[in-house]
């Protein structure tokens, strides 16, 4: 029946996209849980962590490595970029936020865009690298091509509906990552001091927690896993450009606030929900109004429920 | 027109251009051309392709014609915090234009959008404009835009503004009449919410309808989206012979191309001028594209040129160590039909070589011969049709006439 | 007490003498045309300091209201449209329409914390755009309205060539929205947005109407933004396209009142300065000096001077909140309510 | 009549009772002590009486009507109101370009004269002979939610601090929250507001009413300010003020308001022995002043001089509750309390 396989190809398609958006979002959502601050360079470190990849490929000539040898690309570009966001988050927060911690959040907010134009312009230089994937460095603000590592085969064979290596790859890194995460978080001892320093930094740095370093270690991994997100959306979409960073934090961070902000699996329902609106909105109706249908839905949900879907109802004390 | 036609060489524009470059004298004066191109963001591969195009000419004539030097000043139309041509920055390089006496000639807009605010103020100095890529048919043709098009661009009632490239209008009703020719019997019509990409998208969509094409879909993209694979299902489940995609490669037209692939369509993907660079192609991967995109053009493609046309692509190649792209040749067509305005003014001011340059007829262009019109523009009609294969734009056929 | 001029009097004061230093200067270094956007900005900038300054709300969709000011004035004054009217009626209708437009926003969202509320008028300045691109019977799309009028004094309907005269009445229009907002900061509706910035829970205590008072913050705010957007359009005589007012510009606002300083009339006016001047006097005129001397060339990606303005504007925006936290003229308490 | 009274008062945060089935009542000009050890429950029941906190049970009683508004015809009214309005908004919103195109489009001709007399007739026919699968459904959709949106704001508000404290009931805060960037001047003025009549238009055009009103409330916040022996610091910061001052501040502010009743959660903490010499003459003369007087205190010489009526509360619990001589004399009290009679 079409019209099933229609929605159902919609409900994957909208399930891929929305895990990329929660792998972007729980990097918004730890930096904001520990110092609220909605750090803005996340979506251009998340570019970054393309172009490196885009890079990597074009040095080591991972294309040519044969259909086994590109799975081990693809790790080793996993790797790469997770290792290369995250210590460029780290050093952001070193050289750009780490000092304002003691003034208004507005302060670190701008820091934090400016650190994202700042970014936006090193992708577009690095654009112009003459490398053959960045088509020899022309064109630098074009988008560039993404080589496709995982074949665009349909594994349901020649039917209308259709699940690539490349939906698995989204959900077979993601998965895992935000199953790590949560139990990084809930059980290792930086996940507990994480929670604390969230909690109270003042008191906690009392107990003895290393704060900055924990603060650190937090924009670290947030970083890592925009990385991750960046390989993943490189080799779902093949396409990546300096300028695409902006949209991707724009939709992580609303996937952050739908979800909870400063919750992990809220970031990740947030995500998961944005993206099956988008295709279903899609499908159903005029792709022109997508933005749109999103935006209400997000107004809707927070007028009845102010902290999120999954955000818990934070208690002032008094 | 015919092919054969068209591809005769391209002549010497005219005699005194070759010579006011070897006679070396003081300059009587100076005589400034300045482009205003977004230069900062994402349409500055396209814009510097232009700024080459202009240079090219610029640096061809000597930097002199009749013994007045030719400076040329390359504007941004663009600033950081829009990343994008910015209304009020436009306005201002029109103005700077505008009042600086010894600037004669104004090369631009890329936007459509910024050629509106631009033109009042360049037409009340009186000042030649000429754009190598506006093609929103309200700009300069009456009753194809809004009923106080084009007049409110002259407010003193003299025509100032010229375009050497074909209007949505053309572009819409010939790449629908090749679709035609392609054997297309449904079509699923996309476009990017721009001026450009809805311009063609409602004229390819008249026209689909006019040949008894069925118009299966018509949907306006979100031209930031990271990919369109909801898209392509709707597509798909619409089974249409041919996409088209009215938009730029600025807009995601290489990413439709890409995601339609992976998504498993098999039709024809086809789009207009604004994808005809090799950025389109690098963007969108040449395996995604290859033997089934195709794309339509005003002009004929650079290594179709012959004569004068490829001398030029030779010089360019030499010059800037590539290709020329299609906006290289609509900037080197454009500066040259100011340099040969300028050649022919009888004073050597704004009146004269506005004057001048709208008295452009048969003007040996790299893009065929051709004037300028009572409305300023260009009289030339020839479109051409090009395939992508093997990773690079393969002449097909000319359009129209 | 003896009066002192005060640092807002000053700037005010130097900004009027600039058309006349034009008069001797050469046009490269002329600077009217490009101050008239720092006032454009700053008025803009004034109207999100109500709502994220004093009270203490991110907006990052200010230039929503801009855009919903300029088509506005756009639709009821265009020739293409039925009302048809002069420029002094319409711009006073974009500040109620404006209003009304936050009011819309705010009625459902105002309970949010804060940065809930931010992602909210995030939203919002995306969907804005949208609904005007998709209108197209009614907006016109992405085309942009034109042409659109310029204000008439004693019959003589302005051009863009009046260029001292636009300067003189953005200049004045301004000083009206810096002393509307004074006279607002000093009054009951200051004093409660500052409380509610300091402790919303305290000023609930107190009996402060914590909802309506930042309605009225948000209502303000959108109001003079609307203004600034019609006033945009008329100067340039076209709505422009809606793309133009998008989410950088309402980065570009929030960058001015917190570099300038949260709450501090001066500290806008200075960032309005600082901000714009760098972006469209100083990145302008140092690019087209290089360009003009052969400095830098475009083959190469690092060597055209377009390709910095990113990283110049980032690092500018990160190296003055670093110096200056606080802003660069903080508001001083004294001067706060009375 | 009875200024509060609460009616088995039960607060839970999750599995946790901080305060569980407290009974008691204010009279007017009482001075009313709270007292217990640390984490009894007092504050909370502080919260509950004014509205940061709803209770999970029981009922607060001020000036003998209960604290949470009931559902009045009024409220009712502007439900449908909200349903009606956003409804046909949302209606039209949805229909705009078919609206638009009725109306203006096909009646403008340009630079021809515009009909508006027939066009306005347009709209509303063209809006009332709308297929009604495009006019209802938006109109039910959009009303029922902005009904259930009204609903849902009504329904949070109805207990809200603001609402309890313009009803005439002030507090002072455990851990000091006075507005730090403000004048004391100015955080006095902020306790006044809900008195002022002044309005937007009147303070953005400097209408006479805005200066007879400033030069009120300034001159009645310097007595006030004068009250509380901070007269000569008004113009300063309050985040500049010494520790014991800023309680000083907080009541006054809490003052400013003219409440009928006062809530002071610790005023006397981290003062020393003349400071709360002071205090209590103070609270004697906010009583004496008419205003009723609630504190929560620690400092039993404080407690024991100035309250008229004293309730212990332990691990949320009530354990008595009767006048000073009582309490000193009940052994449960004695036992959990007041062994400790050196605290503070």
């Amino acid at each position: 029946m079409l019209d099933l396989d229609v929605f159902l190809q919609q409900l994957i398609t909208g399930l891929s996209n929305g895990m990329i958006i929660a792998l972007i979002a729980i990097g918004y959502t730890m930096v904001y849980g520990i110092i609220e601050l909605i750090n803005f360079a996340h979506g251009d470190v998340f570019m970054l962590g393309a172009f490196l990849a885009l890079t990597l490929v074009g040095a080591l000539g991972i294309e040519a490595w044969g259909p086994s040898g590109q799975v081990a690309g693809v790790a080793v570009l996993l790797v790469g970029s997770a290792l290369f966001c995250g210590s460029l988050n780290w050093s952001l927060d070193r050289c750009a936020y780490r000092s304002l911690r003691k003034s208004s959040k507005l302060s670190l907010l701008v820091s934090a865009i400016g650190c994202s134009f700042i970014c936006m312009n090193l992708g577009l230089f690095w654009g112009g690298v003459p490398m053959e994937v960045f088509a020899g460095g022309n064109a630098a603000a074009a988008p560039k091509d993404f080589p496709a590592l995982i074949p665009q085969v349909n594994l349901l064979g020649d039917g209308f509906l259709r699940i690539t290596p490349a939906d698995l790859l989204v959900w077979a890194v993601t998965i895992p990552l935000m199953i790590g995460l949560t139990i990084m978080v809930k059980r290792t001892r930086l996940g507990r001091a994480m929670r604390a320093v969230a909690q109270d930094p003042v008191a906690a740095s009392l107990m003895g927690i290393p704060v900055d370093r924990v603060i650190g270690a937090t924009f670290f991994i947030g970083g890592a896993l925009g990385g991750f997100a960046s390989v993943v959306y490189s080799l779902y979409n093949n396409t990546i450009g300096f300028q695409m960073g902006t949209r991707a934090g724009m939709d992580a961070f609303t996937a952050a606030v739908l979800g909870g902000i400063g919750s992990l699996p809220g970031a990740v329902l947030g995500g998961l929900t944005i993206g099956c609106v988008r295709a279903m909105s899609d499908q159903y109706l005029e792709l022109r109004w997508t933005n749109t249908i999103v935006f209400c839905i997000l107004v809707l949900i927070l007028i009845f429920r102010p902290n999120g879907l999954l955000g818990a109802t934070r208690r002032e004390k008094v | 027109m015919k092919i054969g036609y068209l591809a005769i060489p391209v002549a010497v524009v005219c005699g005194s251009l070759m010579t006011a470059g070897q006679v070396a004298q003081a300059p009587v004066g100076t005589l400034k051309i300045v482009s205003s191109l977004p230069r900062t963001g994402s349409a500055n591969a396209q814009t510097n392709t232009i700024v080459n195009g202009i240079r090219l000419a610029i640096d061809e004539c000597g930097g002199q014609i009749d013994g007045w030097k030719i400076e040329y000043q390359d504007m941004d139309d663009a600033s950081p915090q829009r990343g994008n041509w910015d209304p009020t920055v436009e306005a201002q390089n029109a103005n700077s234009a505008a009042k600086d006496k010894s600037c004669v000639a104004y090369i631009g807009t890329f936007n459509s959008g910024a050629a509106k605010v631009a033109m009042p103020i360049l037409n009340r100095a009186g000042l030649v404009m000429v754009s190598p890529a506006n093609t929103y048919p309200g700009l300069t043709k009456p009753g194809q835009g809004e009923a106080n098009e084009p007049a409110v661009y002259r407010p003193t009632g003299k025509v100032n503004y010229f375009r050497i490239v074909p209007t949505d209008d053309l572009q819409g009703v010939y790449a629908a009449n090749w679709a035609k020719e392609l054997g297309v019997t449904k079509v699923f019509i996309l476009n990017d919410r721009e001026l450009y990409g809805k311009g063609i998208s409602g004229v390819f969509r008249k026209q689909a309808e006019k040949l008894g094409i069925e118009i299966v879909g018509f949907e306006e993209i979100d031209s930031k989206a990271a990919n369109y694979r909801s898209l392509v299902t709707k597509v798909k489940a619409k089974n249409p012979d041919l996409v088209y995609f009215a938009g730029t490669t600025q807009t995601n037209g290489g990413q439709i191309g890409k995601d339609l692939r992976s998504g498993g369509f098999e039709g024809m993907y086809m789009v207009p001028d604004g994808c005809f660079e090799r950025a389109f192609i690098e963007a969108g991967g040449a395996e995604n594209l290859n033997g089934r995109t195709y794309v339509t053009f005003g002009g004929l493609p650079p290594e179709k040129l012959t004569g004068k046309g490829a001398e030029f692509c030779s010089s360019y190649r030499s010059k800037f160590g590539a290709d020329p792209e299609a906006y290289a040749v609509y900037g080197y067509e454009a500066a040259r039909v100011i340099l040969a305005g300028i050649a022919n003014a009888k004073t050597k001011d704004r009146a004269g070589i506005l004057a001048a340059v709208a008295a452009t007829t048969d003007f040996d262009g790299v893009l065929g011969k051709w004037s300028f019109d009572a409305d300023g523009d260009t009289s030339s009609q020839v479109m051409s049709g090009q395939i992508v294969r093997g990773g690079e734009f393969e002449f097909v056929k000319v359009l129209g006439k | 007490m003896r009066w002192r001029p005060g640092p807002i009097f000053i700037i005010l004061a130097l900004a009027t003498c600039i058309p006349l230093l034009d008069q001797i200067l050469p046009v490269e270094l002329q600077l009217s045309e490009a101050v008239r956007g720092v006032f454009l900005y700053a008025i803009l900038a004034l109207g999100l300091n109500v709502v994220t300054g004093y009270a203490g709300l991110l907006n990052l969709g200010i230039a929503a209201f801009m855009a919903i000011g300029a088509y506005t004035f756009g639709i009821l004054t265009c020739e293409i449209y039925p009302f048809q009217l002069g420029f002094w009626s319409a711009l006073g209708l974009t500040i109620p329409i404006g209003a009304l437009a936050g009011f819309i926003l705010g009625a459902p969202t105002l309970g949010l914390r804060g940065d809930y509320l931010a992602i909210v008028t995030l939203g919002f300045g995306e969907i804005v755009q949208d609904v005007l691109k998709n209108l197209d019977v009614v907006t016109k799309g992405t085309q942009g309205i034109n042409p659109l009028p310029a204000p008439t004094f004693g019959g003589h309907e302005w051009t863009a060539d009046d260029e001292y005269k636009w300067y003189y009445l953005l200049l004045a229009l301004l000083v009206v929205t810096v002393i509307a907002i004074r006279n607002l900061e000093r009054s009951r509706l200051g004093r409660a947005w500052f409380s509610i910035r300091e402790d919303e829970i305290a000023s609930r205590s107190m009996g402060i109407r914590v909802e309506r008072i930042k309605m009225i913050a948000f209502a303000t705010a959108a109001a003079i933004a609307a203004m600034a957007g019609g006033l945009s359009a008329s100067i340039l005589s076209s709505t422009g396209e809606p793309s133009n007012y998008d989410f950088q510009i309402s980065i570009l606002a929030l960058c001015i009142v917190i570099v300038g300083g949260i709450g501090s009339i001066a500290g806008v006016l200075v960032g309005a300065l600082v901000m714009v001047g760098l972006n469209s006097i100083v990145l302008v005129k140092a690019t087209a000096w290089m360009a003009a001397h052969g400095i830098g060339s475009q083959g190469n990606v690092l060597l055209s001077p377009n390709n910095w303005k990113f990283l110049i504007f980032g690092l500018a925006l990160v190296l003055a909140v670093r110096l200056k936290p606080s802003g660069l003229v903080p508001p001083r308490i004294e001067r706060a309510p009375q | 009549m009875t200024v509060l009274r609460t009616r088995g008062v039960t607060v839970r945060f999750g599995g946790l009772v901080a305060v569980e089935n407290v009974h008691f009542a204010v009279e007017p000009r009482q001075i009313y002590a709270v007292i217990g050890p640390n984490g009894a429950g007092k504050t909370t029941l502080f919260n509950a009486v004014t509205g940061i906190y709803a209770p999970s049970e029981g009922v607060v009683e001020l000036n003998g009507r209960e604290q949470v508004d009931p559902l009045t015809k009024l409220m009712v009214l502007r439900f449908v109101v909200a349903f009606v309005s956003i409804g046909i908004g949302t209606a039209i919103a949805v229909n705009i370009e078919t609206l638009w195109t009725a109306t203006i489009v096909d009646h403008y001709t340009f630079a021809q004269p515009f009909p508006w007399a027939l066009a306005i007739g347009e709209f509303w026919s063209t809006l009332w002979n709308m297929p009604r699968t495009d006019s209802l459904i938006p109109l039910v959709l959009g009303g029922a939610v902005g009904c259930a949106a009204a609903f849902v704001s009504w329904w949070r508000g109805r207990r809200a601090p603001d609402h309890i404290a313009r009803s005439g009931v002030a507090r002072t805060f455990q851990n000091i929250r006075l507005f730090n960037e403000l004048s004391l001047v100015q955080n006095v003025l902020v306790g006044m507001d809900h008195r002022m009549r002044a309005g937007f238009l009147s303070a953005l055009f400097r209408l006479p009413r805005f200066f007879s009103e400033r030069r009120k409330f300034h001159a009645e916040a310097g007595q006030l300010l004068e009250f509380v022996g901070l007269g000569s610091r008004a113009d300063n910061a309050a985040g500049s003020l010494p520790y014991g001052l800023r309680r000083r501040l907080e009541i006054a502010r809490a003052l400013a308001g003219k409440p009928t009743m006062i809530l002071l959660d610790e005023p006397a903490a981290g003062m020393n022995p003349s400071e709360v010499v002071d205090l209590m003459a103070l609270i004697r003369r906010v009583r004496d002043a008419g205003t009723t007087v609630v504190l929560i205190e620690h400092h039993m010489r404080l407690v024991m001089g100035v309250s008229d009526r004293i309730l212990v509360l332990q691990y949320g619990k009530q354990i008595a509750e009767g006048t000073p001589a009582e309490i000193r004399s009940n052994p449960k009290c004695v036992e959990a309390y007041l062994g400790s009679e050196d605290h503070g």
